[in-house]
């Protein structure tokens, strides 16, 4: 288990580190599917198979969908990619990755600093996960789904005046 | 009830002037003219030689209300010989600003009178409250009209101006509003009440360094608008881009609320901390009479030159209040009333030229003379008053008060007395550049307009009248002075010791 | 079998979210910084649900369906904005869009 | 009778006003009637006034008017009060004669011009004020008239507007005069500070009696006094507004210089002479400033080429010898000069003035010359004017008064003697430097030729002055000289008895009256051929300029603070709230670039900031 873990979470890095690198929006989206299937696998090593489930289906199967969708729709060629190639220069990315390094590196010392045993991690099954959502957790259910109502709406909204050209 | 109609009329005015005033545009300006007139009927009836019964001495009208009772808080209006004058001075310049408003002001005529009548009535009602909250309500309420008048009607910089003048009115108000906060709980820790009245918080015992404190916090608010330098700097920009109006109101009572501050409030409440500032009170008057004048020497703009003169007058209003007898203090009293005479002449002077030639730049005027010689007299005469000549109500204001300082110190008199003599540069310099020299064909204007020519001889005649006889002036004033007599002459045994010190 | 130590999840989370960070502040494209976006909000999903294995708690879980339900609305609004704005103007430079400066 | 003194002053004073008022509506004939008619008529009253005080030996009974309470405050009660005594008396008559005189010399010199109901509204305006000056009871009225004096000179010698130049010496005389004004009101802040009053015969009272002689409280007001009467009377250091005033109308000179305003600085020390008496120091200086003011600018009047320059030095000089003559305590010769020398330096003025008006208003005397024959008349008044002036023995009224001062120097110990030495020296000087001027205006050859004739409102001014410059002397006498005492008997009552003229020795009187003849000789042996420049040193330049005092006072005063004035033009104090603004903006300015709209910058502030919360957190 702790091999797949390993392996999973390097894969994670890898990918995600491609996702933010690429030049086509298509390949950073693949290697964004890769990112997301790693980490359900890490969901699935912690024991928590229902995350790993929606993490696949939802994100990596419904949210990806969306994002090749638009992809198509922009037109992107090979202009596209040349100019996020000149976007691309150093002076650009090493302050901002400098910083986000310090703060991921913040993170990681707090991980590795904060507590004190190290606990394996206990499996938490669908049911246990259903009871709380439909229990104490009922009131942020209903507004998850009025959040995504209301992102629907405004989607639909927005997605008719652009097929309208504006 | 007398004392509150003489603020509510010039209110209820400004409201009938605003509904009005949108089809006929003489009608604000002859409601304006009703309410003053009707307020003057109502100061006359009050101006009597026998005060009302059942008053302290020295005062001639009261009215009391309760308005917030829980906090103390009550509508208390009372008058003395102090604010009659000055209330005097009030209605009768506003009825100048108007006067001379009626051809000049053309846009927003309504609106610009009901400006101009709640400025008046923001200011009747700071000369009349005699509870410090309500004071202060007045206080502030004169300065919103007045920020309208400039930043609505002024010139070039108009804008920049007026948020001058509220910044440094308002920011000083909110120092006067912490001390009087602050006097109040002082006095409710000392005797329980929780009080306003200003004849309550009289005599309020406190120790020496919260009284240096509050005292402070009145004096700067009312040195900022008297101005005393340092704080003055809001005024030449406020008094240049004011349209004339606005300058003759500024400078003729908006300042003098300063002052009248100082020797209604600042005074009496604290008067030990107040006597412990003098030295540096009266070097301040002696910096700006000199600081002012000096300035004045240095402009081009007339306006300014007129604004930076006021500095240098008003200097001499604060040594007299802080020379702690009678002699300055009269003298203070009416160097206010000859100021606003003087000085609001001169800006209306000054506001026609630049109203028909569109200029107040000296290096462009020039030669008026040729072309008026009756408005070039007139300008002259105020000049002249200006200065300081004898025979004219300054001088006697001046005087008074440069022989009340010189028994407290006599360097600061003298150096008063140098400030006369670049009183006399300024004054001939503004003479020579616009009047006098070969005629200019840029600079031609006509003679002055007949409404202009009353006021402007309603005020030689009262500027003369005051200095060849100015008692009738020194009589009303001197019972509200007198209450600082006890004062002075609590401070007599220390200040005969300076003054001791400081004679050779 | 070793269990997995929750731990480990949590810096993973850490080093995914450091990724993302680094991809909103870099990118200038806006696609490719919702994607950024979409890597960050997973990295916080995944502490959340290290956090609930390892009290065992199904809280968690519930959080981080919570974070997917928010993902899911969000990105469907941020897509339908970028349609929009590449009608309007073509190009989805976030820097062009600083209509909003003060 | 009495009652009636109040209209001497105000007759003038209300012509002025209505002058002011009406100038268009009444036309030139009728400016010229009520301009010159009310100040006849104060003439008249004040002769009639004069007549009915004065008894028997001459002495002159005193009394007062009190118009009414000007101001009481407390203690401090100023009236407007009028007094009139001997010294009053002579100066009230002085001015009102001599200015009755001026004008209506002047109502023929400034026919045509434009400002011609101005001019005589100012005119009168000056005697009024003047008048007011003389007949005050108290110093603080005296002010009145004092600061009034000031202001209409500085509006009659900036008459002529459209000169720049002539405004500038307008602004130079008020301001300069002002500068001495201010020690005045300082003396006065001391004196009212001291005995609670200004009114002068209580003050003069208060002073005797509470001031011991020579402490330094009376010597600190005399000081301040002084400094006033230096500054109206353009003595050392402040004389030097007198000569440019010259900018001004002849008649405006003879009236300033003869009648009114430089005269008011002796009157103000002589009125107040008990105060001096009780401070010697301030009296010394007094001698000595005269004397040092009479040799110089007699030195500066050698030089000048400008007829009225010439005059303008000449009247500094003779303040001068009155200054001196306070100075050694010859209170009734400093004033009997001033009346003499009134005579002969208004027809000085007017006779310069009756030239320079027929020369096309030419005042450079290098191109006059030879106009005895073209002018007779006035080159004879001129002549005695002269004559006058330079102390002629025995037949001119400037002889009279010069001896009497330097009587009253020789009598007055060592340092007096020492004064009575600069004051025969001045004479010489006065001697030569008039009749320089006589000699090349009149003699020599003509370089051109004047126009006109010399109307009868010019002619008589010039007749009786030239009389009254003759027998004025007549006032007084020594006792060698027939012992007249109509002066001393005037001013009795107001200096005590003095008796000069008994003391006078022999030996003083004669050398003081060969001196001026010396002069005059010399004055022919160098100029009797008209012009010519023999006095030309390297010191000309200097004496032409007045000694540089202008220079000096420029460098000094005026502009250091004129470079105060400039640097501080934009009010430092108001830079620093400016600057308080700028401030504001630029924060402003600052924060607004953070908010750039670029949402990865915001991103990225947000990283920062949790860059920087996580440090506190996790390194804390």
């Amino acid at each position: 288990m702790n091999a797949l873990f390993t392996l999973a979470a390097i894969v994670a890095v890898i990918s995600t580190t491609m996702v933010v690198t690429r030049t086509v929006a298509v390949h950073a989206l693949l290697y964004l599917v890769v990112s997301l299937l790693a980490v359900a696998t890490v969901f699935f090593t912690l024991g928590a198979a229902f995350a790993a489930a929606l993490e696949v289906i939802i994100y990596a199967g419904a949210i990806m969908i969306l994002f090749v969708f638009v992809v198509m729709m922009l037109n992107l060629d090979r202009d596209d990619a040349d100019r996020e190639n000149t976007w691309l220069t150093p002076r650009v990315w090493a302050g901002p990755a400098l910083l986000s390094a310090v703060l991921a590196g913040e993170l990681l010392y707090a991980g590795i600093a904060g507590h004190g045993t190290i606990v394996a991690a206990r499996e938490v099954g669908p049911v246990q996960v259903g009871l709380a959502l439909f229990g104490p957790y009922l009131l942020a259910v209903e507004l998850a789904s009025l959040l995504l109502l209301a992102g629907l709406i405004s989607a639909y909204h927005l997605g008719r005046d652009s097929g309208r050209g504006g | 009830m007398m004392l509150p109609a003489l603020i509510v009329i010039p209110l209820l005015a400004a409201l009938v002037a605003c509904l009005g005033g949108r089809t006929r545009a003489n009608w604000p300006r002859r409601v304006t003219v009703g309410a003053l007139l009707l307020d003057a009927l109502i100061l006359a009836e009050l101006t009597r030689p026998v005060p009302a019964i059942g008053l302290a001495p020295g005062w001639l009208a009261h009215f009391d209300a309760p308005w917030i009772p829980q906090l103390g808080i009550s509508l208390r209006l009372d008058m003395d010989g102090l604010s009659l004058l000055l209330l005097w001075l009030t209605l009768a310049l506003t009825l100048a600003s108007v006067a001379i408003s009626w051809r000049e002001v053309t846009a927003h005529v309504g609106f610009f009178h009901v400006c101009l009548l709640a400025t008046t009535a923001g200011i009747i009602g700071v000369f009349l409250a005699t509870d410090l909250f309500l004071f202060f309500f007045f206080w502030e309420i004169m300065l919103v009209p007045m920020y309208f008048l400039v930043a609505i009607w002024g010139h070039e910089r108009r804008v920049h101006a007026a948020i001058k003048f509220f910044l440094f009115t308002q920011g000083s108000g909110l120092l006067m509003l912490l001390a009087i906060f602050a006097l109040a709980f002082v006095h409710r820790q000392s005797t329980g009440e929780f009080t306003f009245d200003y004849f309550k918080l009289l005599h309020t015992p406190m120790s020496s360094g919260t009284g240096m404190l509050l005292m402070l916090g009145f004096f700067i608010a009312f040195a900022v608008k008297l101005p005393v330098v340092p704080f003055h700097s809001w005024l030449p920009d406020t008094h240049t881009q004011a349209p004339t109006a606005g300058s003759v109101l500024l400078a003729g009572i908006l300042l003098k609320t300063g002052a009248y501050g100082l020797i209604r409030f600042t005074i009496p409440l604290f008067p030990d901390a107040a006597h412990r500032f003098t030295p540096i009170a009266l070097a301040l008057g002696v910096l700006g009479i000199l600081y002012g004048a000096v300035l004045a020497i240095g402009q081009t703009d007339m306006k300014r030159l007129v604004a930076y003169s006021s500095v240098s007058h008003l200097g001499f209003v604060l040594l007299g209040i802080f020379a702690w007898n009678t002699l300055a203090l009269q003298g203070a009293v009416i160097q206010m009333i000859a100021h606003g005479i003087s000085t609001g002449a001169l800006f209306i002077l000054v506001g026609s030229v630049q109203d028909r030639l569109h200029t107040r730049d000296l290096r462009h005027l020039g030669g008026l003379w040729h072309g008026a010689p009756r408005f070039s007299a007139v300008f002259l005469f105020f000049a002249i008053a200006s200065l300081g000549l004898p025979g004219l109500g300054n001088f006697v204001g001046e005087f008074l008060t440069l022989l009340g300082t010189w028994r407290v110190s006599p360097p600061a008199a003298v150096l008063g007395a140098v400030g006369l003599v670049m009183a006399a540069v300024y004054a001939l310099l503004l003479v020579a550049r616009a009047l006098l020299g070969p005629a200019n064909p840029q600079a031609v204007m006509g003679e002055l307009s007949g409404r202009h020519r009353v006021t402007m001889a309603a005020m030689i005649v009262a500027i003369v009248a005051l200095g060849v006889y100015p008692q009738p002036v020194i009589d009303m004033a001197s019972p509200s002075l007198l209450h600082l007599g006890p004062l002075s002459a609590r401070a007599a045994p220390l200040l005969h010791l300076a003054s001791r010190q400081d004679q050779p | 079998m070793g269990a997995v130590a929750p731990a480990n999840a949590i810096l993973l989370a850490a080093i995914l979210f450091g990724l993302g960070l680094a991809g909103v502040l870099i990118r200038r494209n806006l696609i490719f910084m919702l994607m950024s976006i979409e890597v960050m909000l997973n990295a916080t999903g995944l502490a959340f649900v290290a956090g609930g294995a390892r009290w065992g708690q199904a809280d968690g879980q519930v959080m981080f369906l919570l974070v997917l339900t928010l993902a899911a609305a969000e990105i469907s609004v941020g897509l339908a904005l970028i349609l929009l704005l590449q009608t309007r103007r073509p190009t989805l430079d976030s820097d062009v869009g600083n209509r909003l400066k003060g | 009778m009495q009652q009636l003194l109040a209209l001497v002053p105000a007759l003038p004073l209300l012509a002025a006003v209505l002058l002011m008022l009406a100038a268009t509506r009444i036309g030139t004939n009728g400016v010229r009637i009520l301009g010159v008619g009310s100040v006849a008529l104060s003439a008249l009253l004040a002769c009639r006034i004069a007549v009915a005080q004065i008894g028997a030996g001459w002495a002159v009974q005193p009394f007062d008017v009190t118009l009414w309470h000007w101001m009481r405050i407390g203690d401090f009660a100023p009236d407007v009060t009028l007094h009139l005594d001997g010294l009053s008396l002579v100066m009230m008559l002085v001015i009102t004669v001599i200015g009755f005189l001026i004008h209506l010399y002047a109502s023929a010199y400034l026919d045509g011009d434009p400002g011609y109901a101005r001019f005589f509204a100012c005119m009168n305006l000056f005697v009024a004020a003047m008048l007011t000056l003389v007949l005050a009871n108290d110093l603080l009225l005296l002010y009145v008239g004092w600061e009034g004096v000031g202001l209409c000179s500085y509006l009659l010698i900036g008459f002529w507007y459209d000169d720049p130049a002539n405004g500038r010496a307008a602004r130079k005389a008020f301001i300069v005069t002002r500068v001495g004004d201010t020690a005045l009101i300082s003396g006065l802040f001391l004196l009212a500070t001291s005995f609670g009053t200004l009114s002068i015969p209580s003050l003069m009272q208060h002073a005797t009696t509470s001031w011991p002689i020579g402490t330094a409280m009376p010597t600190l007001a005399a000081f301040l006094l002084l400094g006033g009467a230096l500054g109206k009377s353009a003595q050392l250091p402040l004389q030097t507004w007198l000569v440019d005033a010259m900018a001004g109308p002849t008649p405006v000179s003879a009236l300033i210089h003869a009648a009114t305003m430089v005269t008011a600085g002796v009157y103000l020390i002589a009125r107040t002479h008990v105060l001096f008496a009780l401070a010697p120091d301030a009296l010394l200086v007094t001698g000595l400033i005269g004397a040092a003011t009479l040799l110089l600018s007699g030195a500066s009047a050698l030089v000048q080429t400008d007829i009225k320059r010439v005059l303008a030095y000449s009247t500094i000089s003779q303040i001068g010898y009155m200054f001196l003559a306070l100075g050694v305590g010859a209170w009734d010769a400093a004033i009997f000069h001033l009346v003499t020398h009134a005579f002969f330096k208004a027809l000085l003025f007017l006779a310069a003035g009756a030239v320079i008006l027929r020369m096309h208003h030419e005042q450079d005397i290098t191109r006059m010359g030879g106009l005895r024959t073209a002018m007779p008349g006035v080159f004879v008044v001129f002549a005695i004017g002269s004559a006058s002036l330079a102390a002629l023995p025995l037949v001119t009224a400037g002889f009279y008064s010069k001896e009497a001062i330097l009587g009253g120097a020789w009598d007055s110990g060592p340092s007096g003697r020492l004064l009575w030495c600069a004051g025969v020296v001045g004479a010489f000087l006065t001697a030569l430097y008039i009749f320089r001027l006589l000699f090349i205006v009149f003699l020599g050859e003509q370089h051109r030729h004047p126009h006109g004739v010399t109307g009868w409102r010019i002619g008589v001014p010039l007749g009786v002055l030239a009389i009254l410059a003759v027998v004025g002397g007549g006032l007084q006498t020594p006792a060698l000289l027939g012992g007249i005492a109509i002066m001393p008997g005037i001013l009795g009552g107001v200096f005590g008895s003095a008796s000069h003229e008994g003391a006078l020795a022999l030996l003083p009187l004669v050398l003081a009256s060969l001196v001026p003849l010396a002069g005059i000789a010399l004055a022919w042996r160098w100029y009797g051929g008209g012009l010519a420049s023999r006095f030309e040193t390297q010191f000309t330049g200097l004496l032409l300029r007045g000694w540089d005092f202008d220079r000096a006072y420029d460098r000094m005063i005026v502009q250091p603070l004129m470079w105060l004035v400039r640097v501080n033009h934009h009010d430092i104090v108001d830079s620093f709230y400016e600057g308080l603004g700028k401030l504001a903006q630029r924060t402003h300015a600052g924060l607004s670039l953070s908010e750039n709209g670029r949402v990865r910058w915001y991103a990225g502030w947000l990283a920062a900031g949790s860059v920087a919360a996580l440090a506190i957190a996790v390194l804390s």
